[in-house]
């Protein structure tokens, strides 16, 4: 047999190869929920993290549990509760986008205190942040 | 190296002629009997046939399609380039490979070259896994049925993205309805296959195939069968953006929808996919509820049956996706489009309800033995 | 031998493959190309499960995730406008505080992972119809079945499905509570909700 | 589906505002039961689907004409405007005396008349140019005419390589003016000078051109428009 083709057999994965790969994954989809500021951004990086930890219980399961298939029934959970998420997170991006004008998670601070910076560009956003504090103001005077 | 080849696939095509075994597993087989050149071959055989398959279908497809909506609306069609126009096709396709392939100046170039491959490619995939004869299968794979279902979203992405990356107000248009078109009547197409799934309890095509032995699902069911083969019809019907559910390139509002923008080889790969989506699902609706590759038999008259064993059973699938195919354009050339709210009408408030008490019915029908026929349980 | 190189050489070329998708996902700046990017991951991730011996799986994960989920995220993005609208760039020291934790992340957990012992089966063999072993264990309620979990999943898919129905409504339905009156003419000019609660007319004065 | 039935249809008076008109008052539109609903859109997608099979089936009802080839046989319908005529009699004689009505109908300027004085001091035709260049086909100044001087043919083989070439000269040529012909003294000389020539009308190079593929305003046509433009003016 070809010494080279042994020597890659040889390196077949194994459990720790795979976890190192779904860790990678994972630490992507960190730096992305980190970095990112759009929320469908962010929403696609909690899309890779949860993939990865799905691919987890496959992984255990196949290494440590070959007969049964219940890694594979809690990966199936994983990708429902992600659809789950998606929808709903969806629903609330377009709403909110309807709202504010943007879906830029640092002006998501209406909550946040009564003088709110105006961070974002465009007039519409300012009139909107004007109107809130004009708002709060007014509630506040009763 | 041809020669060597080409004996080697002729003495393992007369071994394995008459063996149940799809392409894969006589590829497996060599490469585990050690021999690479026949493995190699087995896997340019298929590759070369599945292109061979894609080219020509299409060519006859669009040729047929063209004369069939002449003689429906009592036109002739082509009639110059050759017999009754039969090298038409062939003259557009040089036509469209010659053509300039334009680029518009603001599109995302990238994915406005990546569209229409991820839609062939959707369309490709398919083909591999239909089983065209007992012997004339690429791959039959455990989970065929899911995974005929699964690809058809990167048709989807095929044509959103194309739609987006034009950058033009129409593509966009058109590719935003086709999307929710597409993934409307997915649910409708799922449930009417679920039937079948249900009868034949198995998901790989091969299966399913098998467990028509004893009669056609589409009868064999008890009416279930039927009503699912309808819902099916129509709902594949939407997913391939055929008349009367073209609204995603309703030439009228939308000037071509989401291939505007294309032109040259990439629009020939859409109009090319289009095609052959025609030829998959025609292909599946004969696989599913038409016995794909089975005879047709009328019970124990060996006489009849005897005969009709005789038709190979490569002209039985072929036969039955070609009646399909007419039905569907027959359609095509019979209604006229539906508006948006009544697409999406039709689908939730009409086939939804209907596909899911017709599966509740076969679950029924499965669960208390109530049809007369035996099934085969793999 | 020669199935196990194979198999080795594939799982290094789709776990490049997925992670260079991966990076693109989370780095593109225009977010549709992310999207697509994502829908490249999830894909070879379906088949690194089919390297795995999940077939099923690698089914439903192209089913649902590129056909549903990432077609869903697409909407997402043409709706809100997130792919004409750049993404700003991330601040210098935005990424550092983000490469700095992920990397952390990722040494710890490969270090943890390299340094615990697993119980690893050696003679372990797939089940060769793992869809059917799949459907058992789904709807199984003895010891090891997973029927109230399936059902509790279908409620949270039936309620998610509701609610993203009822937030992205454009007009609320009326009488309904946290809703900001209705069907009303002059629903659709207002363009906050928080600009008509003190409103005593109900949103019809502008 | 509902239908409204025309026999329940009823008509009748009414007074509104102390004005009396008669009224039809039409039945309401009544939706009926879903499987009734159901079952006839079934039988109109069948309908639709016999009838076009029928057509699929019946070769007889092709309606294509192969036009190169049957070029001998072809019929038209009998308002088919192709191009705009001359009506003449058959002595070669036209009715047209220069009135402008189709020039004043004419939407788009197609029409260009150039007449002169004849020999009864009446205005009569010089030139009838037609632009089929930019000509419509709309059949107004056949309808303007008042003589019927004008009609649309059939003759819709008009390709020309150059658009230059789609202007025409409808009328003949009707001989030279009063003043020349009166000049001429020999009677059978004058007589051949009137003279319709049949090769004055046909395509003229617009604005002038000299172009290679008409042929030129020679003999006897370009005889006889210079000798009756260079008395006329």
């Amino acid at each position: 047999m070809n010494p080279l083709i042994a020597q890659i057999a040889a390196h077949s994965p194994g459990l720790r190869d795979w976890l190192a790969l779904t860790s990678v994954i994972f630490s992507i989809g960190l730096y992305g929920l980190l970095t990112r500021r759009n929320a469908v951004g962010i929403l696609m990086a909690v899309e890779l993290m949860l993939n990865s930890a799905a691919m987890n219980f496959v992984i255990f399961n196949r290494f440590c549990l070959p007969a049964r298939m219940d890694g594979s029934v809690m990966a199936i959970f994983v990708i429902a509760v992600a659809a789950a998420e998606v929808v709903v997170g969806m629903a609330i991006f377009v709403a909110l986008y309807r709202y504010r004008g943007t879906v830029d998670v640092n002006q998501m601070n209406t909550m946040q205190d009564p003088v709110i910076s105006i961070e974002g560009p465009g007039d519409f956003n300012r009139e909107v942040m004007k109107n809130i504090n004009k708002q709060y103001k007014s509630r506040h005077d009763h | 190296m041809t020669a060597t080849s080409l004996t080697y696939f002729a003495i393992a095509a007369a071994q394995g002629a008459f063996k149940n075994v799809t392409v894969s597993e006589r590829t497996a087989q060599a490469f585990a009997d050690g021999s690479w050149i026949l493995a190699i071959v087995y896997i340019v055989v298929a590759l070369g046939g599945l292109a061979a398959l894609v080219t020509l279908s299409g060519l006859v497809l669009i040729y047929v399609e063209r004369k069939l909506a002449a003689h429906f609306q009592c036109r002739l069609g082509p009639m110059r380039v050759g017999w009754h126009g039969i090298f038409q096709t062939v003259a557009d396709a040089v036509k469209l490979l010659l053509k300039e392939d334009v680029i518009p100046e603001k599109a995302d170039k990238a994915m406005h070259l990546l569209a229409p491959f991820l839609s062939m490619m959707a369309t490709v995939m398919v083909l591999g896994v239909l089983p065209y004869s007992p012997i004339l299968q690429i791959t039959d794979i455990n989970i065929g049925v899911l995974f005929v279902t699964a690809v058809s979203g990167f048709g989807v992405m095929g044509i959103l993205l194309g739609g987006w990356s034009s950058n033009n107000k129409w593509s966009m248009v058109g590719a935003m309805r086709a999307g929710a078109q597409i993934i409307s009547y997915e649910i409708s197409a799922t449930l009417a296959l679920l039937v079948v799934v249900l009868f034949s309890g198995s998901l790989s095509l091969a299966e399913i195939v098998q467990s028509q032995d004893a009669g056609w699902w589409i009868w064999r069911a008890n009416g279930v069968g039927f009503v699912s083969f309808i819902i099916f019809v129509i709902a594949v019907t939407a997913e391939i953006n055929r008349t009367p559910f073209d609204i995603p390139e309703g030439e009228s509002e939308l000037a071509a929808g989401f291939h505007t923008e294309y032109s040259g080889l990439r629009f020939s790969f859409f109009f090319l996919a289009e095609f052959i989506n025609m030829f998959v699902v025609s292909g599946m609706t004969a696989t599913l509820f038409l016995g794909g590759w089975m005879p047709f038999h009328i019970g124990a008259w060996a006489g009849f049956n005897g005969f009709m064993d005789l038709i190979p059973p490569v002209l039985w699938f072929t036969g039955k996706t070609s009646v399909v195919i007419f039905l569907i354009m027959w359609f095509r050339w019979t209604f006229p489009r539906l508006r948006v709210d009544q697409l999406m009408y039709l689908e939730w408030k009409v086939l939804l309800p209907i596909g899911f008490v017709n599966l509740f019915a076969a679950a029924v029908v499965v669960l208390y033995n109530l049809y007369p026929f035996p099934i085969l349980v793999p | 031998m020669i199935a196990s190189a194979i198999y080795t050489v594939l799982f290094y070329a789709i776990a490049a493959g997925t992670i260079l998708l991966a990076l693109a996902v989370v780095n593109t700046r225009k977010l549709l190309r992310a999207a697509v990017a994502l829908m490249g991951a999830l894909s070879t991730t379906a088949g690194l499960y089919a390297m795995l011996d999940a077939q099923f799986l690698a089914g439903v994960q192209v089913l649902v995730y590129v056909g549903g989920i990432v077609v869903l995220i697409v909407f997402a993005i043409m709706l809100t406008r997130s792919g004409e609208l750049l993404e700003d760039n991330p601040t210098l020291k935005r990424k550092l505080v983000g490469a700095v934790i992920s990397i952390g992340f990722l040494v710890s957990s490969v270090g943890a992972v390299w340094g615990s012992p697993f119980a690893i089966a050696s003679a372990g063999k797939a089940p060769a119809n793992d869809a059917l072993m799949i459907g058992k264990a789904l709807l199984d309620y003895g010891p090891g079945g997973f029927v109230v979990p399936f059902e509790v999943i279908s409620l949270l898919l039936l309620a998610a499905m509701l609610g993203g129905i009822v937030i992205a409504r454009k007009t609320p339905p009326t009488g309904q509570p946290f809703t900001s009156g209705g069907d009303l003419p002059g629903e659709a000019e207002v363009y906050h909700p928080l600009s008509q609660r003190d409103d005593e007319t109900g949103g019809r004065a502008s | 589906m509902g239908r409204v039935d025309f026999n329940d249809v009823k008509h009748e008076t009414r007074t509104f505002a102390g004005v009396t008109v008669p009224v039809s008052v039409v039945p309401r539109f009544k939706r009926q039961a879903y499987p009734t609903r159901f079952l006839f859109s079934l039988k109109s997608l069948v309908d639709g689907m016999r009838l076009t099979f029928g057509y699929l089936v019946r070769p007889s009802t092709v309606v294509t004409r192969q036009y190169p080839e049957n070029r001998a046989t072809l019929k038209f319908p009998e308002r088919y405007r192709a191009s705009l005529k001359f009506k003449f009699d058959e002595n070669g004689y036209q009715s047209c005396n220069g009135c402008g009505s189709c020039e004043r109908a004419c939407p788009n300027g197609s029409i260009i008349l150039e007449t002169r004085k004849g020999a009864t001091g009446k205005n009569e035709i010089e030139r009838y140019i037609w632009r089929m260049d930019s000509c419509v086909l709309c059949n107004a100044c056949v309808e303007a005419c008042s003589f019927g001087s004008l009609e649309m043919s059939h003759d819709f083989e008009n390709a020309v390589y150059d658009r230059r070439l789609l202007v025409y000269t409808l009328n003949r040529y009707a001989g030279p003016t009063a003043n020349v012909l009166l000049k001429e003294e020999n009677l059978e000389a004058r007589e051949a000078m009137m003279t319709k020539i049949d090769a004055y009308g046909g395509q003229v190079p617009m604005n002038g051109y000299a172009l290679p593929t008409v042929a030129a305003l020679g003999t006897p046509r370009e005889k006889a428009a210079t000798d009756g433009k260079g008395e006329a003016s």
